[in-house]
């Protein structure tokens, strides 16, 4: 199993020069606790080739200011064909994401993408398992609705502080079966989400896995200790502090069995076992 | 966009954008027009495909390469700091053979003309690099990145200390005919001095300025946030102590000036040409804007028709009483401009 | 606001904030706070009365005094760049001896420690001021500022030769028995070099940085913005060049660091500390924010409340594995910090 | 005649400490073609000491970023005790105004102020003559108020680009006589608003003026070509980049009699034959 770049497909889809574009805010919605959704309009050429796990660079700051400086990269939570928008789902966190979740329809927005590559389901799979923490629920949810779409079975862990802070039911698929797990246990499993994993690893022919740093490791010694053996089929999307976004500057590399590689264009999703964990 | 671009093709007729880079040197460097993508920000010319009309600009500048292969430093490298962004890749590159094979004949075929950066702890290393691009089709001259360690000088900077840099230069100089650009580090205490001594060992330009060194800390992890601990700032956040350099080293020398540092929309492309830069490099701002770049050119270009100036020549170093630049060398109308 | 003021009584009760600036010098320069307002951007401690308590700063450094008057640059003297500022206010100054009349007899009457920021052309103009404030009560300290050019040799900065820095504080030294904090600038290629110079010239801190130097151009002109040319930059852009050069020299000496450039939040002082400054002091912050100086008395506190930290020392160069700073000097736990 | 300083008497008002207040935007009201009247709250205590020509510095820049750096000075164009307000006039210019005529009720502004001296109506005086160009229409708008509640006569010249640049005549006091001049003849006289000084220095008292520096120069060769003679009663709020605004960092300074003042303090109103003008 790979994980393919769709850049190249885009840019097909799209013509030329225009994945820098200027989105207005159409809608937003409180979710997950003080996090938002966030949707604004994008180019019609841009968005039908949109793959889950791919993300958008926003710029986080007003024309009158040069700071923040650097964009933002937040993966895609969702697409809409017909409206021609994006949707990005913000946690409020340091100065980018709070000027972000600032923002009301109306609102423009700088936005740099599709980029990045994309979760890979294999043909032969048919019971997915994701595995999400926080904020990493979004290309998650997107993979999720897609292969509902697909008549593939779908099971979607989710993690969180407290209840507050999880995904509501509403916004998930009916087809997928969703199942929580709170640090503090005020909603589902008491504990970390990846205890939920080993349930289902008979099951599933792949996992996908977006999240903060520390659960990828413990996702990983629970992987390593099952079936999944050496070459476990298991995805995840990493987090680095990105610039260019475009694989120019070097400076969001992922160590890999293949040497340090940008995650803005050969990530953000990596095979498990490709990526040399420190 | 696209009709941005017609404006550009409109005023192209009736002004110059070209500036010529090497004035001394027989292969001349004549840009089409003065916005250089600079190194490191915009890899090896194929990253921004789809995004960035590379034909368009004046020239971009490659991804310091270096004569071995390196992984680079370790995680993070970038962190982001008040109007500007610290840097510490660590010339993560291919090596100069694996580059010769991967680059260059893809340029071969491009309009925009490749600048070549290089990097090396030793004069020779340098002027080996220098011979191999020297031999190479595809590539319109080279950059030397000075702001690096002097091995034999127990790792302080060739690019502090003007004989250091001289020597540098000399070495490259002799090993190619190819335009040579000397890329000066803002860490000289008198950078006009240094720029002046590698104008004598025969550089046909100088570029100006290369980043900062700065830090930051992770105070909840109480660790420097960059794995380097030092990186190299750049952005908006440098912009006038990169003019001020350009201003006093525009005053020091003959040759052509290039301009770095924060330039992001055209009024700083501007204040650098009136500092005394004959064109400017792009970094930082392509990574906010990609369209950075492209819209400069237009914007240029509109300026001049909106203000009556036909060649851009006819502004580079206006602001300054004692400039010397360029147009001293291809022309004799410099006195005129203050 | 006085909600704050009550929380930072509480928290005064069970941590210490108070620093020792002056380890080696019999007078002692002890402050109940590591919170010091900047020379040139607090005036004399008068101005930003009914806006700031001056009275709770941990000390306050006078605008810069010059042997005779000076009525300054002509205008305009300042102006804004990305995230930071350029000021060429020239020194102006009723001179030392209106100087003296002035101001230290309404110090003497206050709590906070006062420091006298001197600038001079020459070792015996920076000697003269030494002695005649040595002479006056009210004054708790002098800062001597370097980045000046040395008329004796032919204007090149003080600040940027060990030597020439050691020369001044030397003299400093041998004229006043009060402590003696060297101001050093960022234009020396090498600072810690330039630190520990004055250090073994008998200087009993260091503060760094003053600004860098700069310029910005009025496109519309075609002219410098500012009258002078060239301004220094201050201000949260240069704070990454800031915190690297007190890490430098944090490594370098033992006597205590003040740290100083784009102090604007509580994180920006605990950048400082970490890098191995004992105190901050705030400058261009001051201007937009005049709260700033007191709510960073409080938030310090309440850091250290909140984590733990009772002392200020646990954390000064806790991010620098080669530490030497004050600790060194004064207790023997600095081998632990890292 | 000297303008005095009520920094100091402000301060007495005001009790201690609270001259830095974060203001709510109330209202928002186009005037001016493109500038804007913004209103916002300030604490009770600062209201009522407030004199035309002082100023406020108000910080264009949201929490989340360090650019634009610099507080902007911004002259008092109204006071209201009762809803404890202040009023500015925001024309568009460059990266500071143009953020600050984007807020919209409910926005906070972070304020320093009031700052600066005042003009100084002479004892003695009966008619007033008020020479304002653009936006130096604020701080005389609300001396000529002063005035006209004092029983004082005034006339009120303002110069404008077009007809649509001037304040509209509902803003300005029914006993105020106001006359209009337009570089473009679109309303009132055609030409430079100093062209009108002359027909009324005979009858004027004092004069007081706000606007670019280039109508000073204009008013001042008017005026010393009368029977002001050599110290003429007008008064000028000169404009300086500013920094501090409180007389600390001596960024601000007019070059007068007594040397380097910085106007931040000692201005912005000057005598004008204490200017040396260069
Ligand atoms: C591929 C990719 C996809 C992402 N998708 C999403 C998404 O869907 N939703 C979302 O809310 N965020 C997402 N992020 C994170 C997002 O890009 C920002 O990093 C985040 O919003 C914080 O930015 P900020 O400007 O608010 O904080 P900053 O002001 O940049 O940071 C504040 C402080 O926190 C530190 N910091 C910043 N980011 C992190 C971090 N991630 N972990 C730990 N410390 C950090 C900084 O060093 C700084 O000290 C994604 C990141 C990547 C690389
Ligand atoms: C005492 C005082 C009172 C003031 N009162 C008002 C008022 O009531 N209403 C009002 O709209 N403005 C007033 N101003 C001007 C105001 O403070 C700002 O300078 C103005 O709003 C422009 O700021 P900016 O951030 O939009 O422009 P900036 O981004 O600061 O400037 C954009 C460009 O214009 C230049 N520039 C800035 N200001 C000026 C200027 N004044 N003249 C020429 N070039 C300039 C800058 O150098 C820069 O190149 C006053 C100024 C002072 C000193
Ligand atoms: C991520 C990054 C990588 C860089 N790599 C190089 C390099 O390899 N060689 C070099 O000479 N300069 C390098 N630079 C410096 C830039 O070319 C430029 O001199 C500097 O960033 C200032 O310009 P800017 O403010 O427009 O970015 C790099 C800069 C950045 C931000
Ligand atoms: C307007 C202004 C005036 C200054 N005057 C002096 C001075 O007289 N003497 C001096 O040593 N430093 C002077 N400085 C430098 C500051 O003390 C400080 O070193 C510098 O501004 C960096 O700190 P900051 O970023 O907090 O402002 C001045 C700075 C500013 C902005
Ligand atoms: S963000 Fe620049 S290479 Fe990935
Ligand atoms: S603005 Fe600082 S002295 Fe006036």
């Amino acid at each position: 199993m790979e994980t393919v770049s769709s850049t190249t497909r885009v840019q097909e889809h799209s013509g030329t020069w225009n994945r820098e574009f200027s989105g207005t805010v159409t809608h937003t919605e409180p979710v997950m606790g003080d996090s938002m959704l966030i949707t604004f309009s994008a180019p019609p050429a841009l968005v039908p080739g949109v793959r889950a796990g791919q993300f958008v660079e926003i710029l986080c700051r007003s024309e009158s200011s040069w700071d923040p400086l650097l964009r933002r990269p937040y993966s895609i939570y969702d697409v809409d064909p017909h409206a021609s928008t994006f949707t990005v789902l913000v946690r409020p966190y340091g100065r980018g994401s709070a000027w972000l979740c600032d923002r009301s329809p109306g609102s423009m927005l700088s936005v740099l993408g599709p980029l990045g590559n994309a979760f890979t389901i294999a043909e032969k799979s048919r019971n997915l398992l994701m595995v999400a923490g926080g904020v990493g629920a979004a290309p998650l949810l997107m993979l999720a609705k897609d292969a509902t779409r697909r008549g593939l079975s779908v099971t979607y862990l989710l993690g969180g502080m407290t209840a507050d802070a999880l995904l509501d039911a509403r916004f998930v698929p009916g087809e997928v079966e969703y199942v929580v797990a709170t640090d503090d246990g005020s909603q589902g499993h008491h504990g970390f989400v990846t205890d939920l994993v080993p349930g289902y690893l008979q099951w599933a022919d792949q996992v996908f896995s977006c999240g903060p740093e520390a659960m990828f490791r413990s996702l990983r010694q629970v992987v390593l200790a099952t079936r999944f053996g050496q070459h476990p089929p298991v995805q995840v999307s990493v987090e680095r502090t990105m610039a260019c976004g475009v694989g120019a500057c070097l400076g969001c590399v992922v160590e890999t069995r293949h040497g340090m590689k940008p995650s803005c264009v050969d990530g953000p999703v990596f095979d498990m076992d490709q990526v040399i964990w420190s | 966009m696209s009709d941005q671009s017609q404006t550009s093709t409109h005023v192209d007729a009736t002004i110059d954008l070209s500036v010529d880079l090497a004035p001394r040197n027989p292969h001349e460097l004549v840009l089409r027009n003065p916005v250089i993508a600079a190194s490191g920000c915009f890899g090896y010319g194929l990253e921004y495909g789809g995004i960035v009309d590379v034909q368009r600009l004046g020239a971009f500048v490659s991804k310091g390469v270096t004569p071995k292969p390196r992984s680079g430093n370790t995680m993070p490298r970038i962190t982001e700091t008040p109007a500007g962004m610290l840097n510490a890749i660590g010339l993560q590159n291919p090596g100069i053979s694996a580059f010769l094979r991967k680059y260059p004949p893809i340029w071969e075929r491009w309009h925009v003309p490749a600048l070549v950066n290089i990097s090396a702890e030793t004069v020779e290393d340098y002027a080996m690099m220098a011979r191999r691009l020297d031999e190479t089709p595809g590539i319109a001259g080279i950059e030397v990145n000075i702001s690096c360690p002097n091995l034999a000088a127990g790792g302080y900077n060739f690019g502090w200390d003007p004989q250091m840099a001289a020597d540098v230069t000399r070495a490259v100089r002799q090993a190619t005919t190819l335009p040579v650009i000397v890329k000066l580090s803002p860490g000289a205490v008198e950078i006009a001095v240094v720029a002046a001594a590698v104008e004598d060992a025969g550089a046909d330009a100088v570029s100006l300025i290369n980043t900062l060194v700065g830090m930051t800390i992770d105070t909840r992890t109480r660790r420097p946030v960059l794995a380097n601990t030092t990186g190299g700032l750049s952005g908006p956040a440098v912009k006038p102590v990169a003019v001020r350099m350009v201003y006093q080293v525009a005053s020091t020398v003959a040759i052509p000036v290039i301009g770095i540092g924060g330039v992001s929309i055209l009024g700083d492309a501007l204040e650098f040409f009136m500092a005394g830069a004959s064109a400017v490099q792009v970094g930082t701002a392509i990574f906010s804007q990609p369209s950075v770049l492209t819209a400069l050119i237009d914007d240029i270009g509109g300026w001049m028709h909106a203000n009556g100036v036909a060649n851009l020549g006819e502004i580079v170093g206006c602001a300054n009483a004692t400039f010397r630049g360029p147009a001293s060398v291809s022309n004799d109308y410099a006195g005129l401009m203050t």
